[in-house]
């Protein structure tokens, strides 16, 4: 399989994400600069996570205008996969990729740590190598993951399966003292209706390598690439 | 031209640092003060000096960039 | 223009009489304004160091290892296959009292661009701070925006912030420290100066404009800039961290190639030290053609250029030829680039506006006649020893909760979950151990680092309090399995014209020195902060040590949290020193009596075996004694294990309160399965070493009977920060 | 009565988001942009309903918790 990663001015994770890729494909991830308006023939492609423009104005408003998006939002259409992580799940909210809109943590404080989430279905690409109700335990990395939908939006979402991962305890248990930003409904990520784009606010490819102190996340991009491949 | 566009959360969203700024208010002993909500105020310089094309173009940007009308609504005021 | 300027314009600039008089010798002239502004700067105690560098040259700054000592932007040490750690502290003390989200933010901004400048990218961020009272009304609000400013800049940026401390006293309710540290890595081959070279060769200014910010003198110059120059000059400055990520990829990306001849940032003193330091050292001149400066104001006049302290930008000498390449990197990065100079012949600087000479001055003369200045100073008198009736001996178990819930003591967690500690993917040890650990990407090999100062044993026995300072670092370092290569020190002090604060920072500097020699342990780089005082309150003497250290396997390293199962060891002398403990102060009411004494033969040779003991996989956690003693030790590993332990009875008649609270230097407590095995390479290692307690249990058993449910002790001990932070009026809401 | 309080950083003070704001409104092809700055509107729903005294309240307000007076200036509106 091929795959593509965006780096927008002020990506940060971008190596992150490339290494994690090269390890579960066993090649290496096209980088691809924001202001390329054409993107190469891949199956994935990948708006990784940071501060793309600073973050100012609105997280992602910026960079969701920026042409290798336009070529993203193109590609999407095709059914090519995406994949949005952290900053580059809120660019694919702006960008009219996925519903909804991602806000300011419910305690206005910056969240760096491990969290625990519930794999909401294995009916998809992303999330094929896991069972409903599977627990994994990856970091989260932000200010801005309140993930906003309203009431029929939200129920949207619920009838469509369109929700991947929820906040949960370590038992996979979905309770509201756990959900950290206060995303409606405990929402960490969300696919579009078709499931071949997905948004998550926590860093899989943080903790994709035992060194680092777990490995759900080296699962993650194991079970894409195979899906993919 | 200036513009100032008023960027506000829709009413229906909540808005935590509201809440804080409330919160604090009442913690400094400031007593009578119900709801309260931030905002963004844009002020922008253009070169247009027809006030209605300047509000046209105004819109424009609120709408491709300045606003996210998912969860923000906006008011605009022109003054030359 | 050559007009006398008058004595209340000198002295709005900080130059004394005498310093005019020699700025007038050296110039042959009287200085024109825009002269005056550049002395004055030029002579500040920031770019100077005039009260501190007859001292500072004492420290050890070689080894083996060490590729740049202090006088570069930072310091550069061989970490092998052709790699090199670049590091570096800088205090930003005074802007944090002020603004502290901005403040600590562009402290943050300032010591990474002084490592990037240097060709390395930045890998980890650290800091130390320090914050008045808790009760003090002020100290919350200081708080939150310093972390809020650190992590707002730090992790925009991209690198993560990895370890710190925090500790609080009312000495600082005036004053409070906000130290960054930035490790940097680059490629021996690789490394940049700011040596400048090349007569011809084009100056280039690259980043932010220049706005007018920090500009000094400015009471006097109103009457030059007219009514509302005050009111136009912020005294802070605003941090832009998404420049400063393109400008880290812009600079590398350049960096990369072959352009570039001579770099340095724009710190303090923006253009005027950057440019006079890098022609001072490559012994040329300089031209500035100060209206090609990118701007973001108008009406800027060649003085606020000169002055401004603009974050975000630096300032290169390149290669002839290659200024077009150099743009188009700037360029695709979205960044001001601009030529606004060369390189000249004979040594001064010459300024230049619209074609005008606006001012000259020669460049060494000025430099090599920066003030130097040996001040008075007395030495602290040692502190009377404690008696035995200033000791009360509490119930262990009470002492120690209350120990564990202490401001000083407690998780610090609400603060390093606000700084991204992940992002690069390559920390291998988050906060909360004894250093943080950062892989060398794709690697084998990590960095460990840490921050530490113990004030209120320097402010008893600067000497001891200096070397304690470095000891500590060590033992961080060796207690994950790094061995410690060198440090960079942050000297936070008051105001040094009074001889008893000098005479702190004279004994201070004298125990960091032996330390650092007898610990193979050379200072690369550093920063000095004085006149941290108020009202002539000065805050307690701070020498913060960062220290760096080197893990050749990562695989082979150590961390604090137990297991169940496992015998606890304790390594070192236990003498049961209590005074200046923190036993007396948070449980006895007391800061008295001289600090524990520092043994830097014991040191190493400890901090030594403890190293070996890792890399043959002889301990399964390890964790220094500090603040609290052994006890806390032992609270801090079952808490990070979740697995209770069990300490047993002091030998020797120690009292309980000794025994479990003492801070005794130069030792380790580790947890292994086979503790005979270990106190007998101990014991041929010349250290003392006993078994102290065994692991398992959901509880902590003290000897004595007492017991606290670990569950209890960690609501205690993460408890207090988000319940302080949480309770009574909230600081300012932020900046965004 | 409802209290708008306006927050601006002060003119010589960078705004970091307002120059990124411009440079993205130009390149999605607004032209004639100048200077952009962004600040902060606050909506407080006060209690007191006499104007003065509401005013003396919300300018305690700024210069106690809202404004950051060493970098931003602020401008007030009341309407009942
Ligand atoms: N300001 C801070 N930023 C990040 N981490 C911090 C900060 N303060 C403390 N920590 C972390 O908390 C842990 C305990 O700190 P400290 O009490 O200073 O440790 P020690 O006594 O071992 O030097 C360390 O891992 C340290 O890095
Ligand atoms: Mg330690």
């Amino acid at each position: 399989m091929k795959s593509a990663i965006v780096v927008f001015p002020g990506s940060n994770c971008d190596r992150d994400v490339q290494v994690a890729l090269r390890q579960a494909m066993g090649s290496e991830p096209i980088m691809i600069w924001h202001k390329d308006s054409e993107l190469p023939e891949v199956d994935l492609i990948v708006l990784p996570g940071g501060f793309s423009y600073g973050d100012y104005l609105r997280c992602g408003a910026m960079s969701a205008h920026a042409p290798a998006m336009r070529a993203t939002v193109e590609a999407a259409a095709k059914g090519v996969a995406v994949l949005g992580i952290c900053n580059g799940f809120q660019i694919l909210t702006e960008a009219g990729l996925l519903p909804g809109a991602l806000a300011r943590n419910r305690d206005l404080k910056f969240h760096c740590r491990d969290v625990h989430l519930r794999v909401e279905t294995g009916q998809s690409l992303f999330t094929s190598r896991f069972q409903e109700g599977q627990c994994l335990r990856i970091p989260v990395a932000n200010r801005d993951g309140c993930y906003l939908a309203d009431e029929d939006g939200c129920r949207r979402l619920e009838d469509n399966g369109q929700i991947a991962f929820r906040y949960s305890d370590e038992t996979g248990s979905v309770r509201p003292e756990v959900n950290l930003n206060g995303s409606v409904s405990s929402i960490a990520g969300i696919f579009n209706e078709q499931k071949t784009v997905l948004g998550l606010m926590p860093h899989p490819e943080r903790l994709s390598d035992p060194a680092l102190g777990g490995d759900d996340g080296r699962a993650f991009f194991d079970g894409l690439v195979e899906a993919l491949s | 031209m200036k513009a100032r566009v008023h960027v506000t959360l829709k009413p229906a969203v909540l808005d935590p640092q509201g809440s804080a700024i409330r919160k604090a208010l009442g913690s400094l002993g400031f007593t009578g003060v119900g709801k309260v909500r931030q905002g963004k105020l844009i002020e922008i310089e253009l070169e247009e000096s027809e006030p209605a094309a300047a509000q046209a173009q105004v819109e424009a940007m609120c709408k491709k960039l300045l606003v996210n009308e998912v969860i923000e609504t906006y008011r605009l005021e022109l003054d030359s | 223009m050559t007009d006398e300027l008058s004595p209340g314009i000198v002295a709005q600039h900080g130059l004394s009489a005498e310093e005019y008089a020699l700025a007038k010798g050296i110039m042959g002239r009287a200085p024109n304004l825009l002269e005056l502004g550049i002395f004055s700067v030029m002579w500040s105690e920031h770019c100077s160091y005039k009260s501190s560098k007859r001292w500072l040259k004492t420290l050890p700054t070689g080894g083996p290892r060490v590729i740049q000592g202090p006088g570069e932007n930072a310091g550069a040490i061989d970490i092998g296959d052709g790699q090199a750690a670049i590091f570096k502290i800088e205090s930003h003390n005074h802007p944090s009292f002020i603004e502290p989200y901005q403040g600590a933010a562009t402290g943050v901004g300032g010591i990474l661009r002084d490592v990037f400048t240097m060709g390395a990218r930045p890998i980890a961020n650290l800091n130390a701070l320090r914050f008045g009272a808790p009760e003090h009304e002020k100290t919350r609000h200081l708080l939150a925006g310093a972390v809020q400013g650190i992590g707002g800049y730090g992790n925009c940026v991209g690198v993560p912030t990895v370890g710190g401390e925090v500790n609080f006293h009312p000495s600082y309710n005036g004053n409070i420290l906000v130290n960054a540290m930035t490790v940097g890595l680059a490629r021996t081959d690789r490394i940049f100066y700011a040596k400048a070279a090349g007569i011809g060769n084009p100056v280039v200014y690259v980043g932010s404009k220049t706005g007018r910010d920090g500009i000094h003198g400015a009471t006097m110059a109103s009457a030059q800039f007219g009514e509302d120059a005050e009111a136009q000059r912020p005294t802070v400055q605003v941090g832009d961290p998404f420049v400063e990520k393109l400008l880290i990829e812009a600079c590398l990306e350049l960096m990369a190639t072959d352009a570039i001849e001579a770099i340095q940032d724009m710190g303090a003193a923006g253009l005027t030290s950057s440019s006079f330091e890098m022609a001072s050292k490559g012994g040329c001149g300089v031209e500035l053609w100060l209206d090609r400066v990118p701007m973001r104001e108008t009406g800027m006049t060649p003085y606020e250029l000169m002055l401004s302290e603009s974050q975000e930008r630096m300032l290169m000498i390149l290669h002839p030829g290659r200024e077009e390449a150099a743009r188009d990197i700037f360029a695709k990065w979205d960044l001001d680039f601009a030529v606004i100079g060369k390189l000249t012949e004979g040594g001064r600087m010459k300024l230049v506006w619209h074609g005008e000479t606006v001012g000259e001055l020669p460049i060494d003369p000025l430099a090599a006649a920066a003030p130097e200045y040996d001040r008075p100073w007395t030495e602290t008198p040692p502190a009377p020893a404690l008696s035995a009736g200033q000791i009360a001996e509490l119930d262990p178990a009470e002492a120690l909760t209350a120990l564990m819930g202490s401001p000083d003591l407690c998780s610090r967690r609400w603060i390093w979950e606000q700084y991204d500690h992940m992002v690069m993917a390559d920390t291998l040890q988050r906060p909360g151990g004894d250093a943080a650990v950062v892989r060398v990407h794709g690697s084998r090999k990590a960095l460990a680092m840490a921050v530490d100062c113990t004030p209120r044993y320097v402010k008893a026995d600067p000497l001891q309090g200096g070397r304690q300072a470095v000891a500590e670092s060590y033992r961080n370092l060796c207690a994950v399995g790094a061995e410690p290569i060198a440090i960079t020190d942050n000297l936070n002090f008051g105001n040094p014209e009074r001889p008893e604060i000098m005479g702190q920072l004279v004994g201070a500097i004298e125990g960091i020195g032996e330390a650092a020699e007898a610990l193979a342990y050379p200072v690369v780089s550093g920063n000095v902060s004085l006149y941290n005082e108020t009202n002539g309150k000065a805050i307690l003497p701070t020498p913060i040590i960062g220290g760096v250290g080197l893990l050749a396997d990562h695989a082979r390293m150590a961390r604090i949290a137990v297991g169940p199962g496992q015998s606890l060891v304790l390594l070192g002398t236990t003498a049961g020193h209590l005074g200046q403990s923190l036993y007396l102060r948070e449980c006895c009411g007391l800061e008295a009596g001289p600090p524990p004494p520092v043994d830097l033969a014991a040191e190493r040779r400890n901090g030594g075996l403890v190293r070996n003991l890792i890399e043959e996989g002889l301990i399964l956690a390890c964790h220094d004694l500090a603040d609290g003693g052994l006890a806390v030790a032992a609270a801090e590993m079952a808490l990070a294990g979740k697995t209770g332990i069990t300490l047993d009875s002091p030998d020797r008649g120690l009292s309980l309160a000794a025994w479990l609270f003492g801070e005794d230097q130069g030792r380790y407590l580790v947890a292994c399965n086979r503790p005979q095995r270990l106190i007998e390479r101990a014991s041929a290692a010349g250290v003392a070493a006993r078994q102290v307690g065994r692991t398992g249990g959901t509880a902590l058993i003290l000897p004595g009977g007492g017991t606290i449910s670990l569950e209890s002790l960690s609501e205690r001990h993460e408890g207090w920060l988000p319940g302080y932070m949480d309770g009574g009026p909230g600081g300012r809401t932020g900046t965004s």
